[in-house]
């Protein structure tokens, strides 16, 4: 078996007393789509933030491509390839849609695109894959949320990732935006980028994800391929609750 | 891209047909040269606090290392053309040893340790008397005839907007505006901000720098106190302010109602002018951020809105 | 007591809630499920007044509330206890609860409150001058319901009450929130904990991507496919 | 963006233009219609205060000129009068350097009066100096503005040092008459100012001259406007020094002064270098300020004739202001320089320069009546030492010639 | 020192600790509660021991009303924008205070400022003893405001935590002008304590605000003992500093305090303390 694309061994996030993420190992294989799920406060968006170089682990490393990047600053990582979107969005609310996505191909992945027309390019073919083409000069801020979160995807396109985390891009979006993301995440995946995905909307994770891996109060509990897991009893009950008496 | 330039080209012969065109008229010259040279430190100011969004409240002390450089080398018989430049770097040198532990902070903790940063800058100036003379200040023997220094002045002022200018539309002002709005966003874009945000200091301090040269040259004396005082300080987060935070020809706007309002008033009415600023800053803060630039757009709006009602939307 | 007609809400562009609506009775456990995101959390916070409301109408004992400020919601007798919480960090766990009862007119009965919700929770009573950024998680969430019960609320709304909490306290919770409406409190609870929520609950109501997908009785939600549906999106 | 940078330069002419715009005085063959003289003064600020002096002492020599028709200038053949301009630089030396160059570039000033305060005189006389303007000042007593080698600034101030040497020559009387000890102990502590610095200089340079009379035990500076000097003072107490040797601005003076008063300091001699006598600060400090000498350019009481008119003519003008040495040094200097002016007979600026440099004029209010320049500038006149007597009073108690009463020491309790 | 350290400091972390913004006309609000001291002292011969009885609530209203008008509009922007907000203020205060009352230098004269007292020994000076004794005295009020009454902890709940607070039903928006106009009104006080010891111009305030924000840092922004402990932190690092170093360096030591602190320690030392404390 070659080498994972991305690897975390046994990462561990320690808040005061807290453990937030506690000895979690995960691999992900070139060109899939990993979901990551598990119950509020589970740990989700803290590990995709280890990965990310935004926070650091207390314990543990991240391995990309053969190579240690833990503790790494943010840009860093994401000059290495690994791109992350916001699960509150964060355009830069001032600028334009374009704008907002140069930033992502001015810097990014290397080697990057030489110029301010090459950028634009870049940003506009990630634009188009986002179906955002025609809103390019529209102000970031006046875009709907279901824009603004293509928007988020577009702008982590823009640097070229090799690894894609998205965290929680279905959150608050009408069933339409829905069905749209979905389709937009398949296509960046046929492009041949990895995707790892945070998110609640199990439905949607069913339906696209390779693989599964749940994580409930910072610990790993199943891992598989989306039916074995969904069906798991450990998950049904971290997702419904045990019952009291039962 | 091409009209900006084109209207700039303008601007910069009409102003340097001035000399020419009305050589008696030497207190006017004078006016126009401060006006540049604040213009330009106002624009130096703006690459920090105006494009990456960190407001500098001790921008004096680049002004005052390139001041005292200056005459420092000039009274050693250093020529200019290298006194210029070293006083610059000097500054821009300045910027790295205090902007690397200072961006550690975010917003207005940045913000209130360059008062202080400031302060002590002028405090060691002060005290470093074998350097500086202390508070008995540095006395320069002659100075360019004011013609040269309103030259120096203009082309300083075309420097400082054109590198404005050229920022703003690069990748490096793309960077600034993404630190500026939202520095964790931008981090995760691969922006790495820190330096992006020491870059700008740099750029600040070494036009600053260079700005200290025309000042001491130009004013003759320079003292910890009119070099260094957070009097100055004020002045360079006003004028931007004023014209429009982040433009590229805000600070000059600011720069002409500062120094009109500073000439018109200084002589006659006791403090009135600094009233007026802190009145234009508070009205400009609450009601239109984007200063007098946005108030022009705002304007322009008003006007293109009019005919067809409602057709925008 | 409680009615909610065809509420939307939004923070700013982004549209949260669409044409909700729910009805609480007098004396009623209300359970509010549904998966995270759902909106359920911001149903709370629209009727306690913390988010403002687009449209629709929420009356309370016949007094529309939609455009009150929530200081005036906490009079009418709304207590609101949010999810991961909130305490105040640094002050006394005593301080925390005594502010419960801000409102002018549970002032004068605030000592007897105190002592009621220290006969509730004697754990807390054991830690009243402990600052309560140090109490365990189990604990903290005794002392934000303690801290709702102080202003001797009509209808008390818990949100999330078991997040964080090892199942045993869990329970424990549980069983305290039943005491609570058998004290005669009702109680709207927003609950990740299906089973347990439904064990308690009188009603519920099912909440998914900012609308109400489907409502019943305990026995009739207990059956149905809506919740597995809306929680494991089956 | 675009169109703005044309705005920028339509703005900036336009404010050029109006700020320029005020008309030239037009000047026939016949010589000019009015003498225009300038000055620049702290009139707002911290220095306003004895602003507010210069302003009113250079209005009144003005207007005894003007009364009299103006100055009679033999070119012309005519009496002209002066035009007073008055700018207020707010105590600040940028722009009191910005407006002494608005009166030489734009109000096209034929001489200047000097402003107040070491900073800014330092500040504003490169104006002069490099437009070859005659300046003539009495504000601005720091030996270092007049060792820059400029040429046509004046001062009727003299310096700090004079001052410290006069101090300590005051100082060796009294030892003579047994009441100061010998040798005398000094605790010097000056402000961080060229001013502060001279005192120092000069009493360093008299220690090491008269080792046998003068001993400093400490020197130290602090800094203009400090809010605590406390610490400084306790150092002080820490010390064993029979004299408290300080140089300070008036605010600086009176806070340090409580201090000194509340930390529980006594010596045997107690100055605060030209400060001392000041009715602001009496009123202010109470019995603290008594005993306290101090080294003037001036005081009211000296006896002598030209001093008693001064006087005379202040009150009478000013009835609110008390006749402080900075009434009589800037109404002194206005009237050297029309005395210059006069005898040059023209506003030729070189060659009231000229005059300025070889003028002798006796029977001023100065000490010693004399006003005559060093080859820098500086005026080189004796000061008088005044001492604070309980009630309010102030004495003149050396040099002998100006004496009028018997000095107090050592301070008593000490 | 410390005492009055504290005293011009409390306002900047109360106002810091409820609305979240740095009040940077902390310094014009301070040298106004020495003017108005001074102004009522020579103008209607009120003993500066008095004057706080008028400055306090006036000054409060004033605060308050700022708050109302100004203040608010920028609550929800930028934190730069209510930093730069607050700079203007203090621009117009400083200024006005030229225009009203001139650049003189004042100072109040009574025999009180010049009383002192043996003390085994050791000679004080009753104004300093008394400043200090209001900076402990205002700190035991502060506190038991804040812990004894709803409003007061209504007011630390706002600072903790806004949400929460709303829930139990604290008008936020009232709190926050009330504790907007405390912070002012605590600036007067300490203003008029200071025109005590010192004489001042209109642009005091500055070098003193500097030390405020010093102390704040030191202490923990938002934290009313921090203040008390940072203040006397501050003074006694100048105290035994001016020792060792020229005193004119002194004012360099809070700079230079204020930077480093603000870089090693981010949370202040309370902070610090409360953060380990907290596990």
């Amino acid at each position: 078996m070659p080498d994972p694309l991305l690897e975390g061994r046994g990462l561990t996030k320690r808040f005061g007393g807290l453990v937030a993420v506690n000895a979690v190992d995960i691999a992900v294989e070139r060109g899939e789509i990993l979901g990551l799920i598990g119950p509020n406060g589970a740990g989700k968006s803290t590990l995709f933030r280890l990965i990310a170089g935004v926070m650091h682990p207390t314990a543990g490393s991240v391995r990309f491509a053969g190579r240690a990047i833990t503790g790494r600053s943010a840009h860093d990582v994401c000059v290495a390839g690994i791109a992350v979107t916001h699960q509150i969005v964060r355009p830069f609310r001032e600028m334009s849609v374009v704008d907002n996505v140069m930033i992502g191909a001015f810097f990014g992945h290397r080697p990057r695109p030489r110029g301010r027309a090459r950028a634009r390019a870049t940003a506009m073919e990630a634009l188009a894959v986002c179906d955002l083409a025609d809103r390019a000069a529209t102000p970031a801020r006046a875009l709907t949320l279901g824009g603004q979160k293509r928007l988020e995807i577009a702008r982590a396109l823009a640097t070229r990732p090799e690894v894609l985390l998205l965290d929680e891009v279905l959150a608050g979006l009408n069933p339409t935006e829905t069905d749209r993301t979905l389709d937009l995440v398949r296509a960046i995946r046929e492009r041949g980028t990895t995707i790892v995905m945070v998110e609640h909307n199990l439905r949607a994770v069913r339906g696209l994800c390779s693989r599964i891996v749940v994580l409930v109060e910072g610990r790993k509990i199943v891992e598989g391929d989306p039916q074995t897991v969904l069906t798991d009893e450990r998950v049904v009950s971290a997702y419904l609750g045990t019952s009291a008496h039962a | 891209m091409g009209k900006p330039v084109a209207y700039a080209v303008v601007a910069i012969v009409a102003l340097s047909a001035v000399p020419f065109v009305a050589p008696r008229s030497e207190y006017a010259i004078e006016v126009l040269f401060l006006i540049f040279l604040y213009g330009a430190m106002a624009t130096a100011w703006n690459l920090l606090g105006g494009f990456a969004g960190q407001v500098s409240f001790g921008h004096a002390a680049f002004l005052g290392i390139g001041a005292y450089a200056t005459t420092i080398m000039i009274a050693n018989g250093v020529s200019l053309w290298v006194a210029v430049p070293v006083s610059a770097l000097l500054a821009g040198l300045y910027s790295l040893v205090i902007g690397i532990p200072a961006f550690r902070l975010r917003g207005p903790y940045f913000s209130i340790a360059t008062i202080g940063i400031g302060e002590a800058t002028r405090l060691i100036a002060l005290n470093w008397t074998s350097l500086t003379g202390g508070a008995s200040g540095l006395t320069l023997a002659g100075a360019p005839p004011l013609v040269q220094q309103y030259f120096a002045a203009l082309a300083l002022l075309v420097a400082a907007v054109g590198l404005a200018a050229w920022i703003r539309s690069s990748r490096f002002g793309y960077a600034l505006a993404a630190v500026r709005q939202d520095t964790d966003a931008a981090e995760t874009l691969g922006v790495a901000t820190t330096v992006t945000k020491t870059q700008a200091l740099f750029l600040s301090a070494c036009i600053l720098g260079v700005a200290g040269s025309v000042y001491a040259l130009h004013y003759l004396f320079i003292s910890p106190d009119s070099v260094f005082g957070f009097s100055t300080s004020i002045s360079l987060v006003i004028m931007p302010i004023i014209g429009g935070l982040g433009t590229v020809t805000g600070p000059l706007i600011g720069a002409v109602v500062y120094t009109f309002i500073r000439e018109q008033f200084a002589a006659t009415l006791a403090n009135v002018d600094l009233l007026a600023f802190g009145v234009l800053l508070i009205a400009i803060v609450v009601f239109e951020p984007r200063g007098i630039l946005g108030i022009a757009d705002r304007v322009r709006g008003m006007r293109r809105a009019r005919p067809p009602a409602g057709a925008d939307a | 007591m409680l009615e909610v007609t065809e509420l939307a809400v939004a923070y700013g562009d982004v549209q949260v809630l669409w044409d909700v609506s729910l009805r609480v009775e007098r004396g009623e456990i209300v359970a509010l499920l549904g998966a995270n995101g759902a909106g359920k959390t911001t149903l709370l916070r629209a009727i306690s007044r913390t988010v403002p409301v687009r449209a629709g109408t929420i009356v309370l004992e016949g007094e529309r509330i939609d455009r009150s400020p929530s200081a005036h919601v906490v009079e009418l007798g709304v207590a609101h206890v949010p999810e991961g919480r909130r305490l105040w960090p640094d002050m006394s766990v005593e301080d925390n609860l005594r502010l419960g009862a801000y409102p002018r007119r549970a002032r004068a009965g605030a000592s007897s409150a105190l002592d009621y919700v220290y006969a509730m929770f004697p754990r807390v009573a054991d830690r009243r001058r402990q600052i309560a950024g140090t109490l365990s998680g189990g604990e903290q969430q005794m002392v934000a319901i303690g801290r709702g019960l102080m202003s001797k609320p009509s209808i008390l709304m818990l949100d999330e009450p078991s997040l964080g909490l090892a199942p045993i306290v869990v329970a424990e919770m549980f069983e305290t929130v039943r005491r609570i409406n058998a004290e005669g409190t009702t109680v709207l609870l927003v609950e990740q904990n299906v089973r347990q929520a439904l064990e308690i609950a009188t009603r519920g109501y099912v909440v998914e991507t900012g609308r109400v997908v489907s409502s019943g009785t305990r026995e009739e939600l207990l059956g149905s496919d809506e919740i597995r549906k809306a929680y494991l999106g089956l | 963006m675009r169109r703005s940078f044309l705005a920028f330069a339509a703005a900036a002419l336009a404010a050029g233009t109006v700020v320029s715009s005020t008309p030239v005085a037009s000047r026939a063959d016949n010589g000019p219609s009015e003498v225009v003289v300038g000055a620049v003064l702290p009139l707002t600020g911290e220095e306003s205060r004895v602003g507010t002096f210069y302003k009113a002492a250079y209005e009144l020599a003005t207007k005894e000129i003007n009364d009299h028709g103006g100055l009679q200038l033999r070119q012309y053949g005519r009496k002209i009068p002066v035009k007073l301009i008055i700018y207020d630089d707010k105590t600040d030396p940028a722009t009191s350097r910005n407006l002494y160059e608005r009166l030489a570039l734009q109000d096209h000033v034929d001489a200047m009066l000097g402003g107040y305060s070491t900073d800014l005189v330092q500040a504003q006389t490169v104006v002069p100096n490099q437009h070859g303007i005659p300046y003539v000042g009495g504000g601005g007593a720091a030996s270092a503005i007049y060792k820059r080698g400029f040429k046509t600034i004046f001062s009727l101030l003299a310096s700090i040092e004079n001052l410290a040497y006069t101090e300590c020559d005051f100082i060796e009387e009294m030892q003579a008459q047994k009441k100061l000890p010998k040798p005398l102990k000094m605790a010097v502590v000056y402000e961080n100012t060229s001013h502060g610095q001279d005192f120092a200089k000069g009493l360093t340079a008299r220690a090491k001259q008269k080792p046998q009379n003068f001993q400093i035990v400490m020197s130290e500076a602090f800094d203009l406007h400090g809010k605590d000097f406390t610490p400084l003072l306790q150092k002080v107490k820490a010390i064993n020094a029979n004299a408290f040797m300080s140089d300070a601005h008036l605010d600086d003076y009176i806070t340090m002064q409580r201090q000194y008063a509340q930390v529980g300091l006594h010596h045997a001699y107690l100055t605060y270098g030209a400060r001392g006598p000041e009715k602001s600060a009496r009123d202010a400090l109470g019995k603290s300020a008594d005993y306290i000498v101090a080294a003037a350019w001036w005081n009211q009481a000296i006896p002598n004739a030209a001093v008693k008119a001064f006087d005379e003519k202040w009150a009478k003008a000013y009835p609110k202001l008390n006749a402080e040495w900075y009434a009589a040094l800037p109404y002194e200097t206005a009237r050297t320089l029309y005395i210059a002016m006069t005898e040059t007979g023209s506003v030729d600026k070189a060659k009231v320069v000229e005059t300025l440099r070889h003028i002798d004029i006796r029977d001023t209010v100065l000490p010693g009546g004399h006003i005559r320049f060093e080859a820098d500038g500086q005026i080189n006149a004796p000061f008088v030492v005044t001492e604070n007597l309980p009630d309010g009073k102030t004495v003149i108690v050396y040099p002998h010639a100006e004496k009028t009463g018997e000095a107090v020491l050592p301070v008593p309790g000490s | 020192m410390a005492g009055l350290y504290a005293a011009m400091s409390y306002g900047l972390a109360l106002i810091y600790g409820v609305l979240k913004i740095i009040n940077l006309a902390n310094a014009g609000f301070l040298m106004l509660g020495a003017y108005v001291t001074w102004w009522l002292f020579t103008s209607y011969h009120i003993h500066p021991l008095l004057a706080p009885l008028l400055i306090v609530p006036a000054f409060f209203l004033f605060g308050w009303a700022l708050e109302r008008t100004l203040v608010r509009r920028v609550l929800s922007a930028e934190p730069i924008i209510s930093l730069l907000l607050l700079f203007g203020v203090w621009l117009v205060l400083q200024n006005l205070a030229y225009v009203i009352w001139t650049g003189d230098t004042r100072s109040i004269e009574t025999p009180f400022v010049e009383a002192t007292v043996n003390a085994g020994g050791l000679q004080l000076a009753v104004p300093r003893l008394y400043v200090f004794a209001m900076g402990a005295l205002v700190l035991i009020a502060l506190q038991l405001f804040l812990t004894r009454t709803y409003l007061g902890r209504a007011i630390r709940a706002t600072a903790q935590d806004r949400d929460a607070a709303r829930l139990v039903g604290v008008d936020v928006d009232r709190v926050m002008g009330i504790a907007f106009g405390i912070g002012i009104a605590l600036a007067g006080f300490g203003g008029s304590l200071l025109s005590l010891l010192f004489s001042f111009t209109p642009d005091f305030g500055r070098a003193l605000s500097l030390k405020s924000f010093c102390i704040v840092v030191l202490g923990g922004l938002d934290s009313i003992v921090g203040v008390a402990f940072g203040s006397l932190a501050l003074a006694l690092a100048e105290a035994f500093g001016v020792r060792y170093m020229p005193a004119s360096l002194q004012n360099l030591i809070s700079f230079v305090v204020l930077v480093v602190v603000l870089i090693a320690l981010p949370r202040g030392i309370v902070g610090t303390v409360r953060a380990l404390r907290r596990g």
